[in-house]
């Protein structure tokens, strides 16, 4: 059978047929049934990977069929190194989540084979939205996306889960429609000019005047900037990552989060070139403001889930500065930086997860000495906020760099405001550290149980893989390069040569 | 001076003939047949006539005709595509009619009076509801395929009577209902006043009463403009009142809370369709190239009525209500199709129709079924816990909600999308703006009742779901079904549309 | 250059001692010290083999270099995972793996009643490994990568045991203070490759003369930020006094031998970059030198030896930054002065360590006395030391130190004058501290309580420390034999003329040593005539009172620094509460509150309906008719 | 006599009509007025009839009168069924229906 992305999609989909055939009572079976289709889908796709044609900048594994032909629109899918390094974290997070959140699904209102349907729609369609290569489809999965998401933060959350479900809802929805609305418009204009379509690459090629780009390409980056979430469109964030389990966080900052960032690759750079232009600066302002801000608030933060959301904002600021600094360096290293922060993040969600599960609280304060009590799961968080604040040696270091240096070649002030950051880092980091796990043991932690062997399966991937690609990012940069500079150059850039040797 | 004789292509009338006859037979059920079998015939009856009527239009798809019934009535692609919507609307919403729970025993009898009670006990029908129906539909059928003003405002009428008094026939509630018919009734006469007063201007600015000398005499600009711009206007009124447009709004939401949810389902729906159908064809051939002087204002209105329907219903405490505004904001999405005024936007008017349609009898077929000891219950906060109780009603209600809604892979989105693309294209940029920050909101109450029927925990006075009986549970499915299926894969039904989306003229 | 496969196992051995010992956990218990401290000894063994070879190559071959594997490579930022061994790298990883291997043996005893004694040598390992990369990287990118693996190693060893939270504070201090610094490195790299296009030694030093003054003065500026960071110099000299924290052979190997002197070693191998921008290197010097006289100051203030010690390391570091900072001449007797610290010092923190353990972990001098009955080992070698570092002929220190402080004189006119005096004023402040340890610790009546009973360290203990105090005798004196050192490096460096002598040797050299016995007479005079309180006086002077409190330099960064960032961070997360979520909810309750009102307009009245209806048609008309008009 | 005075005659009844549709209370008066005012309407129409001399205003009016019958019956239906539930005949009284 060869492999394919619709195959690739329509494994999860069948799974989640199957677990709807499942009784309610047997919660064992679905889960081994989730984490079956989740590990096999993960399987096809590192076979896709190995099959994937490094240094071939088209399209691969392309497939199109006619979808709603009286509107040209298909369903047409394909990949080039940024969409497969993505869906690439997608697929290898899944099963690690359902790995870990074995036992999330219990605070739900509803059965556990419910949960892991959900799980596993989502999976399908963060997938689809990435494989997606017509506009009008990536659109669908963008915003089908959200119903799953909704039902897994406000029926297995905690806390205030449904008012963070429907503020996320909402923010998203109302991303979506302006996105629709310029979708439409985009629609319109490739009608007037040679037969309606919705064909990246066909559309890319479309004339507008520069006030119409301007606009359209401000109705698809808000979409992102709130999906991200780039400040000031973040407050959904730390709400929805505080209520959802820890396995729906991670794929909510882990992988939902990046469709935002890849859009802005894949469709605001690339449909909108002249806007990009426009836009850079102060998209590049909003950047260094995440960054900072995110930082900031991280180190103000009582609650452990929300310090862990707040520092993704501050990490996607990165992403997003690296994506238009429009630099080669830059642009993989955001592209590098999606795929790490996608694990460096699920270790930070997963192990908080098992700690306030444990402790039945997720307020840092209540935590105390816990590298005492519980050595593994202590240094598994360390490790995890290690690689959140970019420790060289860890692969979070490398994006990180490559991001910096690529922005300061072009816009060296942002570059060194986003530096500052690196020190930030260090403390929103290290405070939690010093106040959950070091110090005198506090009373209510004593005896609480160190990490199952369930538990520390789950976890071990993550860190091994943030550990190699620390070492050897390489497998990973040479996949993203030649999309990353395709990209740029499309764009008419080219990476500014040194300034005191005239370019030799 | 020589008299013609008619000449009547009964071919095109048929589908109108047979459900007038349907109707006819079932007066006459009713005087001749026993109360106890009354129920089970009419339905069979009203089923029957409806299903050959469909069969009928489907049999004269393809003939066209300018002139059926001396010019009265004209017939083409649209024409047919409206009759199918309607017909099929009305046999899903048959079966939610026929669940005796939703009508009054015994409409004569004073609320809360003995003999109410004893018809209660009897376990008596109003079964005239069914021939009530079928004239309601021929008048539907006749709206949007009338040529000349008389047929236009009989077939208005025809429509409406019947709906006037079914709107007070609940088994519940009654003086609410009876409040809803009154209201409804009152208004809908002052509405048809304006209608009919519009005509009589329009038949003064041409000195015809034939939609195609009308639409010769603005083409040709021959006559005098202040007249065509009254009857327009006027006109406009009568139409825009059935549809249910900002400021013309106002009785449905307080109608479609006090009748019958059986009735509401299907005069929501069918009502929508005949009257748009209707719009369309009178925007899009007779005045056409007026567009100077109406397409500014019906922009005006569009946007209002989307951004008034959408922000109202998020202060609504009451599922029917909430569902009308919801109505209300959806016909300014559908008046955008009507500004468009090019094919895409027929098309996309008549596929949002169906889908819109479908969904909402579905949706009220849900409504049927929650109750308590005392009936039906309409007060969202009873709707609380929904999802944890019936998992699966919840479920539909949820995606008929989120259709409403124009998620993706419903069938709304597809309407959505279609009719705004085509507004856009015809240059209704800000129309279109307006249409999607009123989605925007719109979103915000549909997600409200989602959280209120799963993440809510349900109050000690519960509402129970019950068991659906056959019927409404074939309405429910099928609308589901067509409502998920259009979501997934419309291609073969917009091609459909696209092929027989031409008017005649 | 050569390419030599042998460097990776340097790093390599003490690295898999670290990821075992981790791993196997409680298991390893039993062997592990034992295995970390055979692996950083094979790692010295290996450390010996390379100098071996070395000596066997020419001068112009001695350099060596191994390539890894790729890093990272985008576009033209290329950077090979690379290890670079020349006659600068060598000293330091033959300092590193002996002296590390010494205090490996020695914390088998020292630590041998801490049940996570293997944790610690875990650590130990990593911090070898780390240092042993800082030091063979051969581009800044590599060095960075040892630089902040250093920072960590330092960080866990300081807070080893964090669950005192004072220690735990102090380890965050340390680490985000390093931050602080890696940022300059960051920028340094930055700069680089923006102005240069390379970040490698190799590549920047071709690149270098090419280069415009103002983007190398901006290199190395910020290289000097980072120094500043991993070498406790001003202005980023307050974590380590709090660094003591750490077990002492911690600050023995990490905060006195090694990682406080990568700061020494960045910049000395940035000399082709220093070299070519004058404001850089005055800057160096000027921070050296109020560092030299900084830590001097702090030490003469301290009770708790271990920070006596460290303000003195603090201090002896200014002094080679110092050195570094004065150019061609100054690099090579800069890292003399590093070897030779490194011997004394480490000793010095090894006595402290020994005396601690005999006064089972009480620090204050105060509590001493007449020690040297007790451990006579511990005396001797900590003696040594001490002589050493005053710079008494022929201890290690004389030779060192004298040179810096005769080219500081050299480097002329005021300038010359200025860091010369205050080179000189250093080395008196030196002895005068030195010896109020000696005397508070060793000498005088007995102050310690009851319970105390003192004893000599066992041999695992006293072994290393007199290597070391051999080390601090002898090192000076071979490594200035005929300039060993300095033509040894003088590959390295640029070739400079010999500088005019503004004072002879001879001069400067006796000048020192008047400073030195001033010093020590005014200390003897303090401490030695009369009782000692075992409580710190408090009717004392002002200025003592500032000294005590390290010149208010924690006050000084609580108040700028932590102050200001929490009100930033508090004002910010008010902000994001009110302001932002505030629009975000008020939009969404605006809404519902005019749709409220909206939903009024539906009266319930039927004629008002009409009267709506009336209205429309009218103001419909009126609008027809206005459009047509 | 000229034909446009029937139509400004026609628009004040029709103007009356829907003015009294608002004011009058009496659900039977608000009835009346609507019927007044389609005969406004009917009137319209055979004015412009004659003056476009052709019929067909004048069967558009016969239309119009047979169909208004049809609503006084469904009208005085609903009307009288609402009166006895309610012993008053005023619309304002029929407002439970409202928000």
């Amino acid at each position: 059978m060869t492999l394919s992305l619709t195959l690739l999609m329509a494994l999860p989909l069948f799974g989640a047929a199957v677990l709807s055939a499942l009784p309610k009572t047997n919660a064992l079976l679905a889960k081994q049934v989730a984490l079956g289709t989740t590990l096999v889908s993960a399987a096809v796709t590192i076979g896709i990977a190995v099959q994937f044609q490094r240094d071939n900048i088209d399209l691969q594994f392309v497939e199109s069929h006619q979808w709603i032909p009286s509107f040209g629109i298909n369903y047409a899918v394909g990949l080039d190194g940024i969409s497969l390094v993505l869906i690439l974290m997608t697929a290898v997070l899944a099963p690690i989540v359902v790995l870990a959140g074995w036992n999330e699904s219990q605070s739900g209102r509803w059965s556990t084979k419910t949960f892991y349907i959900l799980i596993l729609v989502l999976e399908m369609m963060a997938i689809g939205v990435f494989a997606a290569t017509d506009v009008f489809l990536f659109y669908v999965f963008f915003e089908a996306m959200l119903v799953p998401v909704y039902f897994l933060i406000g029926g297995y959350g905690t806390g205030k889960r449904s008012a963070a479900a429907v503020k996320f809802l909402l923010y998203s929805l109302f991303g979506g429609l302006l996105m629709l609305a310029s979708i439409i418009a985009l629609y319109v204009l490739s009608g007037e000019q040679g037969g309606h379509t919705f064909d990246t690459q066909a559309l890319s090629h479309l004339h507008m005047s520069s006030m119409t780009q301007n606009l359209l390409f401000l109705g698809f980056f808000i979409a992102f900037a709130i999906k991200a979430p780039l400040w000031p469109f973040h407050t959904w964030l730390p709400d929805a990552a505080d209520a959802a389990t820890p396995g729906t966080s991670v794929l909510l900052l882990g992988v939902l989060d990046k469709v935002g960032t890849f859009g802005m690759i894949r469709y605001c750079l690339t449909l909108f070139p002249n806007a990009t232009k426009t836009f850079t600066p102060t998209i590049i302002v909003l950047a260094v403001i995440s960054i900072i801000y995110g930082a900031f608030l991280a180190i103000g933060q009582k609650d452990i889930k929300r310090l862990i959301a707040f520092t993704s904002i501050s990490h996607f600021g990165f992403i997003t500065l690296g994506i238009f600094a429009m630099t080669s360096q830059g642009h993989s290293g955001a592209t590098l930086y999606m795929f790490n922060h996608g694990f460096s993040t699920a270790a930070l969600f997963l192990v908080a997860g098992w700690m306030s599960s444990r402790r039945g609280s997720s307020t840092i304060a209540d935590f105390g000495g816990l590298q005492r009590v519980t050595p593994v799961m202590a240094w598994s968080f360390f490790f995890a906020g290690m690689s959140s604040l970019a420790l060289p040696g860890l692969s979070s270091f490398v994006s990180e760099f490559l991001v910096l240096v690529g922005t300061f070649t072009r816009y060296p002030v942002a570059a060194v405001i986003a530096t500052f950051g690196i020190v930030l880092a260090a403390l929103y980091i290290l405070i939690p550290v010093q106040r959950a796990l070091h110090g005198p043991t506090t009373p209510g932690n004593e005896n609480l149980s160190d990490l199952t062997l369930r538990e520390k399966i789950a976890i071990t991937p993550v860190i091994a893989i943030i550990l190699f690609l620390g070492f050897y990012p390489s497998p990973l940069l040479k996949v993203i390069n030649p999309a990353a500079t395709h990209v740029i150059s499309q764009l008419g850039f080219s990476d500014p040569a040194p300034t005191q040797l005239g370019g030799k | 001076m020589k008299f013609t004789t008619p000449v009547l292509d009964y071919a095109i009338l048929s589908p109108i003939l047979i459900v007038l006859a349907g109707a006819l037979i079932g007066v006459m059920i009713e005087a001749f047949l026993s109360k106890t079998r009354r129920p089970i015939v009419q339905l069979i009856l009203t089923l029957g006539t409806l299903l050959i009527a469909l069969v009928q239009v489907f049999r004269i798809r393809n003939t066209t005709s300018l002139s059926a019934a001396m010019g009265s009535v004209i017939f083409d692609g649209p024409a047919f595509l409206l009759q199918m919507t309607i017909l099929i609307i009305s046999i899903i919403s048959i079966f939610l009619i026929a669940d005796n729970e939703n009508f009054t025993a015994l409409a004569a009898a004073l609320p809360g009076s003995i003999e109410e009670q004893e018809a209660t006990c009897k376990g008596n029908q109003v079964t005239e509801v069914y021939p009530l129906t079928l004239f309601a539909v021929a008048g539907m059928l006749l709206f949007p395929i009338a040529s000349d003003l008389i047929t236009l405002f009989v077939a208005l009428e025809m429509l409406s009577l019947p709906l006037y008094l079914m709107a007070g026939l609940s088994r519940r509630r009654r003086l609410m209902s009876q409040e809803a018919a009154l209201k409804y009734f009152l208004l809908g006469a002052f509405s048809s006043a304006f209608f009919l007063f519009g005509a009589a201007y329009l038949y003064g600015y041409s000195g015809l009463i034939s939609f195609a000398g009308i639409r010769e005499s603005i083409v040709g600009g021959t006559g005098n403009d202040v007249f065509l711009l009254i009857g327009i206007a006027f006109l406009s009124v009568g139409l825009l009142f059935k549809v249910g447009a900002v400021p013309f709004h106002a009785w449905s939401p307080d109608v479609y809370q006090g009748a019958p949810t059986a009735v509401t389902a299907f005069m929501a729906a069918a009502t929508k369709v005949a009257a748009f159908g209707a719009m369309l064809r009178i925007y899009y051939t007779v005045f056409a190239n007026a567009q100077w002087s109406w397409s500014p204002l019906l922009s005006v209105i569009a946007i209002i009525t989307m951004l008034f329907g959408s922000f109202v219903a998020i202060a609504q405490r009451d599922v029917k209500r909430m569902l009308a505004y919801s109505s209300i904001a959806h016909a300014g999405f559908l008046i955008t199709g009507v500004i468009a005024l090019n094919k895409a936007g027929l098309s996309a008017s008549i596929f949002y129709l169906f889908a819109y349609g479908i969904a909402t009898v579905g949706a009220f077929a849900i409504v049927t079924l929650v109750r308590d000891s005392a009936g039906e219950v309409s007060d969202l906060n009873r709707w609380a816990g929904l999802g944890k109780r019936s998992p699966w009603v919840a479920t539909i209600f949820a995606f008929f909600l989120l259709a409403f809604a124009g998620i993706p892979l419903t069938s709304g989105f597809i309407g959505k999308f279609s009719i705004f693309s085509a507004a856009y294209e015809s240059g209704a940029k800000s129309v279109v703006i307006a249409g999607v920050l009123s989605s925007a909101i719109a979103a915000f109450f549909y997600i409200r009742v989602i959280v209120l029927m799963f993440f809510t925990d349900s109050h000690e006075d519960a509402t129970t779901v019950v068991i659906p009986s056959v019927l409404t549970r074939i309405t429910v499915i099928v609308s589901f079904v067509i409502t998920v299926a259009l979501g997934v894969y419309p291609a073969p039904l917009i091609d459909f549309i696209n092929k027989f989306a031409i008017f005649i003229r | 250059m050569l390419i030599n496969n042998g460097l990776v196992y340097l790093i390599a051995l003490p690295l898999a001692g670290a990821a075992i010992l981790l791993l196997a956990g409680r298991r390893s218990d039993k062997w592990g010290h034992i295995l970390a401290t055979l692996l950083s000894a094979a790692s010295f063994s290996v450390g010996l083999l390379q100098l071996s070879q070395m000596l066997a190559r020419p001068t112009g071959q001695r350099a060596v270099e191994q390539k890894l594997f790729e890093w990272i490579s985008v576009g033209t930022f290329k950077v090979d995972a690379g290890l670079m061994l020349d006659q600068l790298s060598i000293c330091f990883v033959l300092l590193i793996t002996g002296v590390g291997t010494l205090i490996h043996i020695y914390s088998i005893s020292y630590m041998s009643h801490d049940h996570d004694r293997r944790r610690f040598f875990a650590y130990l390992n990593l911090f070898i490994a780390a240092m042993l990369l800082l030091v063979l990287g051969n581009s800044y990118l590599n060095l960075y990568v040892g630089w902040e693996g250093v920072g960590l190693a330092s960080y866990l060893l300081i807070g080893f045991w964090n669950q005192k939270p004072a220690y735990a504070t102090a380890s965050k201090k340390a680490f985000i203070m390093n931050r602080v610094g890696d940022m300059g490195l960051s920028f340094a790299i930055m700069i680089a490759f923006a102005s240069l296009g390379t970040f490698s030694f190799a590549g920047i030093k071709e690149a270098a003369p090419h280069a415009s003054t103002a983007s190398l003065t901006a290199i190395g500026i910020m290289l000097l930020v980072a120094a500043t960071g991993k070498s406790a110099q001003f202005p980023l000299q307050a974590w380590l006094g709090d660094a003591m924290a750490g077990p002492t052979p911690v600050s023995a190997l990490i905060h006195a031998a090694t990682m406080v002197t990568a700061g020494v070693y960045l910049i000395t191998r940035s000399n082709f970059i220093f070299d070519a921008a004058p404001t850089a290197q005055l800057l160096v010097i000027i921070v050296g030198a109020i560092t030299l006289l900084f830590g001097a100051v702090i030490g003469t203030a301290k009770d708790d030896i271990k920070k006596a010690l460290a303000a003195s390391t603090m201090s002896q570091i200014g002094y080679m930054i110092l050195g570094a900072g004065l150019g061609p001449v100054g690099y090579a007797f800069a890292i003399m002065h590093l070897l030779t610290h490194g011997f004394f010092k480490a000793g010095m923190f090894l006595g402290a360590g020994s005396v601690m353990h005999g006064m089972d972990d009480e620090v204050n001098m105060r509590k001493y006395g007449n020690l040297r009955k007790f451990m006579p080992i511990t005396f001797v070698t900590f003696g040594l030391g001490y002589l050493a570092i005053l710079g008494v002929p022929p201890f290690a220190g004389f030779y060192s130190k004298d040179k810096i402080i005769e080219t500081a004189f050299n480097a002329g006119g005021i300038r010359g004058l200025l860091i010369g005096s205050a080179a000189l004023l250093g080395a008196g402040l030196t002895a005068f501290y030195m010896t109020r340890v000696m005397i508070l610790t060793f000498t005088g009546a007995p102050r310690w309580d009851e319970k105390a009973h003192p004893h000599e360290s066992p041999i695992l203990m006293w072994l290393p420390m007199a290597i070391l105090a051999i080390g601090s005798v002898s090192s000076g004196f071979l490594l200035s034999r005929g300039n060993a050192l300095v033509n040894w490096l003088a590959p390295l460096f640029a070739e400079h003329a010999e500088k005019a002598e503004v004072l002879k040797p001879v001069v400067v050299t006796s000048l020192a040593l008047l400073m030195v016995v001033i010093g020590v007479v005014i200390a003897f005079m303090k401490y030695s005539r009369g009782e000692v309180s075992s409580v710190a006086p408090e009717d004392v002077s002002a200025l003592t009172k500032i000294v005590r409190r390290d010149l208010l330099q924690d006050d000084f960064n609580e108040a700028v620094f932590m102050r200001t960032g929490q009100g930033i961070t508090n004002t910010l997360v008010k902000t994001d509460e009110l302001v932002i979520d505030g629009l975000v909810r008020g939009v969404g309750s605006a809404a519902l509150g005019s749709a409220g009102a909206l939903r009024k307009s539906q009266t319930g009245f039927v004629r008002s309906y009409a009267a709506w209806i009336l209205l429309g048609a009218v103001v419909l008309v009126a609008a027809i008719w206005l459009v047509t008009l | 006599m000229n034909a446009a005075n029937y139509l400004y005659v026609s628009a004040l009844l029709f103007t009356i009509g829907a003015v009294g549709v608002v004011v009058r209370r009496n659900a039977i008066v608000v009835f009346m007025c609507v019927e007044l005012m389609l005969n406004a309407a009917n009137l319209a129409f055979v004015t412009f009839s004659r003056i476009n001399g052709n019929l067909d205003g004048q069967v558009v009016a016969f239309f119009t009168m047979v169909v208004a019958a049809c609503e006084v019956v469904v009208g005085l239906a609903i009307i009288v069924t609402i009166y006895r539930s309610r012993r008053s005949a005023s619309v304002d009284d029929a407002s439970l229906l409202k928000r």
